[in-house]
């Protein structure tokens, strides 16, 4: 009975379930918890499906190769700096700088180009380094001298909106070198055969994951998803992705003409950089010890410290991770304007993207919430922007807008908690 | 006839009280705001022997009213006014006068305001100047049709709205131009991509943009740009930043709009110091205020249209520099070809 | 010599004295049983040793060596082992995840090893004497409290740890539940481990206990052999913090207050 | 032993320190607390007293007459924004759009009286209305539908920004009409003997409850602060009111000239408004049941539910409170501003009224606040920005202003949080 | 006519059957225990009757009157106090102000007469046996785990209730308290109050009750009268859901899991 010790007692005991086939059994243990309340994306699904179908009703075009792909490169910086929002608020806290703290570090790499002449990489390299010394001092800040998370960032949020626009100057803005690469990562396309290469390895590598799971699970004697399950999931995956390449393999281009030919085909690569930095989260969140770890200090810090967390070095390392994907946010957002702004990052960027979490279905108390809620609440919040732009004409249009996109807003997050509604009580 | 040879107020013995406050806007609607302005004003106020505070409200009118105050209890007796909006503008003038500070409406009319003077370009005149100077631009020039677009600076900015008065007149007044929409880029790059992106998209055959600004024309050149449109499109601009400049002399903007800024600050500060001698000077011209009726004593300056042709101006006369203007190889190049020589 | 020991512990909350000049031990191969009233300070001197207080004054010796103790950390380091009443379980994470926080097994690629973690944790609770948990992938927000306790319980003999302090563990056990960690007590203590348990129920005390310390109003009336006190003697030590001989000298008791 | 009848037990038992004399036993007690970390308005005063001092010594002419009444003016609509958001901050919930419900309810107001030709105080009213409707639609989404409130109020934060600026239209802003009442409110001043008779007015209440209350309790046979404490305290009040009701005495005017001369002296009318809310509310918070159940329901709602509280209904009135408060903020910052701008509210007013709140020491994860703090925090917030106007000249100078003004406001929180440091252990 | 009367009762947390087909009653001057083991659904089956959770089926009848109970506050209208096991108290209010919540006395102008209510509080925890408690004005995070306890106990006493029911009341409580608290449930019986006692303490149960229910997962196994039942056959029911002629039927144990 020593528990170190003891390897045999009880495998029925933590499975009790009737075994009737792991498949029925599946899917009747999926409903009974969608009736439970544990929807995970469920209502952010249904909610993009819903405002997209919407704007497709009543904005011909809104679908269309060349919208889609505006729509994706204008969603980037904001899903960018939302996948790093989701850790800090996993832990309860507040970045209310992430928007001015990408702004200065994209101000940062402008200047460095422009006015010092280095090399792109080095520019980029030198804003990420600030956003994580920012993400650093921050979190130091918040753990050690325990200063509300809200004043810090407001302090800060401040701060670097000065900084910026000390830095850009009188200049208003700066403008990118034409043809450098940072330009062309919201700006120029994956050749097509790569697109779909990527695209081949991502299915791979999916169901790769997903089966050999699967298979440690049946060797360990525990329940695992029945191949069947995998298998579908694996095809979902790979129609939605073809689909997309295939649509973007579309020549985006309006009009062509005798004077001029070239073609707009191909996903932007920020697609590629949105994927990978996904993978990665998701895989630090789901499956290591790291991100075990913030789950738990979220949900009880107490309970985490108890357990021999640091839980300051956690806290820490969440602003660091936010500062450096609001950094990588903020040179998305340069390479989709071209130029690094005076006030980039403030006004609703920081909003927004707080917004998108939040909508995917992670908590602002701490403890909820997945890498994906980052990505589905970006695009909710993408549609709404990119869709109401074209609704409201005239040049009192914003106020219209900022009507409307406040109305679409609620209604997509009062759908999401009326689905959510079943879990409580 | 007092004098309005302003200089003259200078000679003199310096005054009891030298200091004059400044109050300007925000950031965002232009970048004159950030340094051309108080960089010139401050060169005006040494040459003038005069002490200047130069605040910056960061588009928010409360932080005016704040800085008003402080300017106020600084013991300023002159007090230039950019006002953000005129109901702040007003608060301010009224809070100057009740404190018996002089208050000059610079660069932006304060409507049913108590300034004494008011001293600026035409704002209006510098919308139609963009109109007529965008009906001028090669890609339509003499075209039969033409279909065009608005992007307008914010809706709460009130020489937003006045600019958008002036281009609006000389356009819709064109045979055969046909305005295909107008949106508000709310001086903003990233509002004005998206929408011009859609604008583009249900438009694909426009020929003309009328953006109010040329950092929101950067962001019509993007769109255009990644559509191989760029050229192919007269686009407008405003305040002759460096980027403005530089897509005049590659042809993708049509124009910008250069308001020197030494052209209002040294007659405000000329102003201020003849004030503050004791003096109270007639102004050359009158500007009727459309809600109070008053005519307000104005200097009234004249904008110059910037194109490809006299791009270097802004630079030879010291409003922008050359490593601004041209800070990659490329660009220097650029500059070179068009009159502006780098160091 | 033995393996924890304090000498003069005090620790106040503001005004509040929760302990004054508290000396205790607890040796390998014991059960040292911690009573007192409601309020004594029993649980304030769990996690003194725990590491969630800082003590005011004395020290704590493990094994002989002053040590110190700030952090829960620095207690696990040295083999302390501690269920503690206020169980502090993470809602948000499943049975599973709460077992083994902060010793998370990783496999290849430094991954989380979820199938061993599962198995241990379905055994031990198993070993526990539970029979009702559905699931050990459920999240421990909607586990019972008796469930509750288990996990916290399960979470602490999954280690081998030098020192064992478990406070009130039975509270909300059912009477089956409380058998098997009455048994694991002392399985625990025959092992050679230190084991502290924390009771408000004299049967259990007297069942399992080699030791019994008593706690009054924050000071220690008297730490004696199970062998030399009756059940009365420590009910009268925890009510009066005196009996006979033994406890507090008269004119002090109260005087903390 | 039957506790709804037994009435003689144990007074003893509650209260066991050895009686030594009240005052002594009083301070003894009061300086414990303190070390325990109960550190209440400390931490917040000290803060005010070192930043006005910073400024006072940098900055000659920070504490004349005339910028002290500046000084009031501008807290003003800081502080009523403030003491409304205590009350959704106390709950755990945030209201962002409470600065555009302000510039929505002063708008519509502006319009009543201008485009509609309605007196003032219909204005004032139907803004208030307005207020009021919105924070009980907006508590309504909360509590019933399960919205989380960031997402609804990001909403309305935008929503509302855009009515105003449809309201207000094209140019900028509406002007007040001149010699109305509402200007009058920041812009007028209490006669000096009007002032120095309010002062002695508030003085004898505050003694009176004071005593009134320790007397009760002495008559209950429980411990109650010593009279000689009370009439300590009193003294200070009293000491401070006057004389700041001396300085408000003094003619600000600092020059005259050719143009005019007017004389400006008495406190703002504002100041008036400000002590009424903030008794008012204090009151509510402090002594009515009322409050009691905000702070159960922000504590541990499960409680306030199992204890009958009825949770829905004090969350949709606090969201009420904080919009009405809002609204009147809102017709504050109009009066200051003689006119209501299309941007009314937007921009950082939001964040610098919650920023106040919570440097007072309110919690945003609910259940500590105070009324005092958003007084306190608003004051702190006001003497940043107004000594900060004044400290950065030159050209950019907003940016270095915008920099300054985050790295004081990130200091004075510091000081908070390092003073309040012995509370945690 | 039962006091309280559940018929058919059942709930489900999603996948999770906590309770089904449960039949159970109290009278009015009778302590009834409700036993079960770890994770019976005794917790469950109290939130069910103080309208923490909806039931799902059957009915719950109050003076033979069938009640929907929704909110804890149609509970209380019925007359009906709970003692849950999570003690839920608002750890940022002091002793006083939980006792009294949702139910503060006011005086002139309807502000809260804080000096009643500060009486009666000391009193109420007087009676009960509590001595270390240091001031009725100190906030309950602060204080011991019994100390809680028996601030939610003496919150429950403070109203003249037709229904008491206490969940686990003397879990954290020392030996003293217990009595006390064992003591005030007999008196609460003899004045009329129908009582629900849930506990894992079979001496307890035995001493102080009239009838006796038994859960086993999920469904009661039997209720009967104190008398005709010995604490062998009680455990026996608790742990394996029978006992020779008692409890449930052989071939539908363990089926609702
Ligand atoms: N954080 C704290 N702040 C202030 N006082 C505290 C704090 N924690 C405990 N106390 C006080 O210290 C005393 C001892 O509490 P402790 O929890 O150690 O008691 P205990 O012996 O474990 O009692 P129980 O048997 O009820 O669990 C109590 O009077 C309690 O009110
Ligand atoms: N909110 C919930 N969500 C899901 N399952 C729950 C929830 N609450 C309780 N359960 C489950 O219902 C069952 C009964 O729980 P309950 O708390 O009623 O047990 P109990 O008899 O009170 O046990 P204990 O003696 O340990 O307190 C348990 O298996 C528990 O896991
Ligand atoms: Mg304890
Ligand atoms: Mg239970």
């Amino acid at each position: 009975m020593n528990a170190q010790a003891g390897p045999a007692v009880a495998d029925e005991t933590s499975h009790r379930k009737p075994v009737q086939g792991p498949l029925s059994a599946y899917i009747r243990d999926y409903l009974a918890r969608l009736r439970g309340g544990e929807l995970g994306s469920a209502p952010a699904i249904v909610g993009l499906v819903v405002i997209t179908a919407f704007f497709a009703i009543v904005h011909q075009g809104f679908l269309s190769a060349y919208n889609l792909e505006a729509l994706v490169i204008q969603a980037a910086p904001i899903i960018v700096m939302a996948m790093g929002l989701v850790f800090v608020l996993l832990l309860g806290e507040i970045d209310l700088s992430a928007g001015t703290t990408g702004g200065l570090c994209s101000a940062i790499m402008a200047v460095l180009l422009l006015r010092h002449g280095q090399p792109w990489w080095i520019g980029v390299l030198a804003g990420l380094a600030t956003g994580l010394v920012i993400g650093f001092v921050m979190g130091w800040l918040r753990a050690r001298a325990g200063i509300p998370s809200f004043v810090i960032t407001l302090a800060t949020f401040l701060a670097f909106q000065g900084l910026t626009l000390i830095l850009i100057g009188g200049q208003g803005s700066v403008i990118l070198p034409t043809g450098s690469p940072l330009i062309s990562l919201e700006n120029s396309f994956v050749p097509i055969w790569l697109g779909w290469t990527l695209l081949g390895i991502f299915v791979l590598g999916y169901a790769a994951v997903k089966l050999i799971d699967a298979r440690g699970r049946r060797e360990s004697g525990l329940p695992a998803t029945p191949v069947v399950v995998i298998v579908a999931k694996v095809i979902a995956v790979a129609l939605l992705g073809s689909a997309f390449t295939y649509e973007m393999g579309i020549n985006r281009n309006l009009i062509t003409n005798a004077f001029f030919s070239n073609k707009a085909q191909g996903e932007p690569w920020a697609v590629v950089l949105l994927v990978l930095l996904f993978v990665i989260w998701h895989f630090t969140l789901s499956r290591t010890r790291y991100g075990r770890h913030v789950y738990a200090v979220g949900g009880n810090e107490e309970a985490a410290r108890r357990a021999g967390v640091v839980v300051s070095r956690i806290r820490i390392s969440v602003f660091v991770i936010c500062s450096g994907m609001a950094a990588i946010s903020g040179v998305v957002a340069a390479s989709l304007l071209q130029s690094v702004q005076s006030n980039a990052g403030a006004g609703n960027t920081l909003l927004l993207a707080v917004g998108a979490a939040v909508i995917g279905g992670t908590s602002l108390f701490g403890g909820r919430g997945r890498m994906i809620d980052a990505v589905l609440g970006g695009l909710v919040v993408a549609v709404i922007i990119n869709g109401m732009s074209d609704l409201i004409q005239g040049s009192n249009s914003s106020g219209y807008e900022w009507v409307v996109t406040g109305a679409v807003l609620l209604l997509a997050a009062g759908f999401d908690a009326v689905v959510r509604r079943g879990r409580s009580t | 006839g007092n004098n309005n040879n302003n200089s003259s107020g200078s000679s003199t013995t310096p005054p009891p009280n030298t200091k004059v406050g400044v109050l300007l806007p925000d950031t965002a609607s232009s970048p004159r705001w950030v340094s051309a302005d108080p960089n010139e004003l401050r060169k005006q106020c040494t040459a003038n022997k005069l002490t200047c505070y130069i605040d910056n409200a960061n588009n928010s009118a409360t932080t005016m009213e704040s800085q008003a105050q402080a300017l106020i209890n600084q013991g300023v007796g002159v007090l230039l006014v950019t006002n953000l909006d005129s109901g702040s503008g007003k608060a301010i003038e009224s809070l100057a006068k009740q404190h018996n500070v002089v208050a000059i409406d610079y660069d932006r009319l304060t409507t049913g305001g108590t300034a004494e003077y008011y001293v600026s370009y035409d704002n209006v005149k510098v919308g139609e100047d963009q109109g007529t100077a965008l009906t001028a631009c090669p890609q339509v020039a003499g075209k039969a049709a033409v279909g065009y677009v608005d992007i307008d600076g914010a809706p709460t900015d009130n020489n937003a709205t006045l600019f958008a008065q002036g281009y609006n007149s000389v356009l819709s007044k064109q045979a055969g131009w046909k305005k295909l929409g107008e949106q508000t880029g709310n001086w903003d790059p990233a509002t004005a991509q998206t929408v011009f992106t859609t604008m583009l998209g249900k438009n694909p055959t426009l020929n003309a943009v009328m953006v109010a600004n040329d950092t929101m024309a950067q962001s019509v050149i993007n769109v255009l740009k990644s559509q191989g449109l760029a050229g192919k499109v007269a686009v407008s601009g405003q305040d002759a930043t460096a980027g403005g400049l530089d897509n005049v002399m590659a042809g993708t903007q049509c124009f910008t709009i250069y308001k020197p800024v030494a052209g209002e600050a040294d007659v405000a500060i000329k102003l201020a110091g003849q004030i503050l001698s004791g003096q109270k000077p007639t102004a050359p011209a009158t500007i009727k205020d459309p809600t109070s009726g008053r005519e307000v004593p104005s200097y009234l300056a004249d904008p110059t249209v910037i194109t490809k042709k006299n791009v270097a101006l802004p630079v030879t006369d010291g409003y922008e520099t050359a490593a601004s203007v041209c800070p990659t190889p490329a660009l220097v190049k650029l500059c070179n070809e068009n009159g502006i020589h780098t160091p | 010599m033995k393996t924890l020991e304090l000498r003069g512990v005090g620790k106040s909350f503001g005004p509040v004295v929760a302990l004054s000049e508290v000396d205790f031990s607890a040796e390998a191969g014991d059960v040292t049983a911690l009573v007192g009233d409601n309020g004594a300070g029993k649980s304030t001197l769990v996690k003194c040793i725990g590491g969630i207080h800082r003590i005011d004054a004395g020290e704590i010796l493990v094994d002989g060596e002053p040590q110190q103790l700030h952090e829960p950390r620095d207690a696990a380091r040295l083999g302390i082992e501690i269920v503690h009443q206020d169980l502090a379980l993470a809602d948000n994470l499943d049975v599973v995840g709460n077992m083994f926080l902060g010793r998370e097994r990783v496999g290849r690629l430094r991954t989380l090893d979820e199938n061993t973690m599962e198995k241990l944790a379905s055994q031990t609770l198993a070993s526990l004497g539970v029979r009702t948990v559905r699931s050990v992938r459920q999240r421990v927000a909607s586990l019972s409290g008796g469930q509750r306790q288990t996990v916290a319980i399960a979470k602490s003999v999954l280690w081998s740890s030098k020192i064992v302090i478990l406070d009130e563990p039975t509270a909300a056990l059912g009477v089956a539940q409380t058998e098997q960690v009455l048994d694991l007590v002392r399985r625990l203590a025959d092992r050679g481990v230190a084991v502290v348990l924390v009771s408000h129920n004299m049967n259990d005390v007297m069942q399992v206990a080699d030791s019994i310390a008593v706690l009054f109003l924050g000071r220690m009336a008297t730490q004696v052999r199970r062998k030399d006190v009756t059940q009365t003697q420590v009910v009268e030590l925890i009510t009066s913090g005196r009996s006979g001989e033994l406890g507090l000298p008269a004119e002090s008791r109260g005087a903390t207050q």
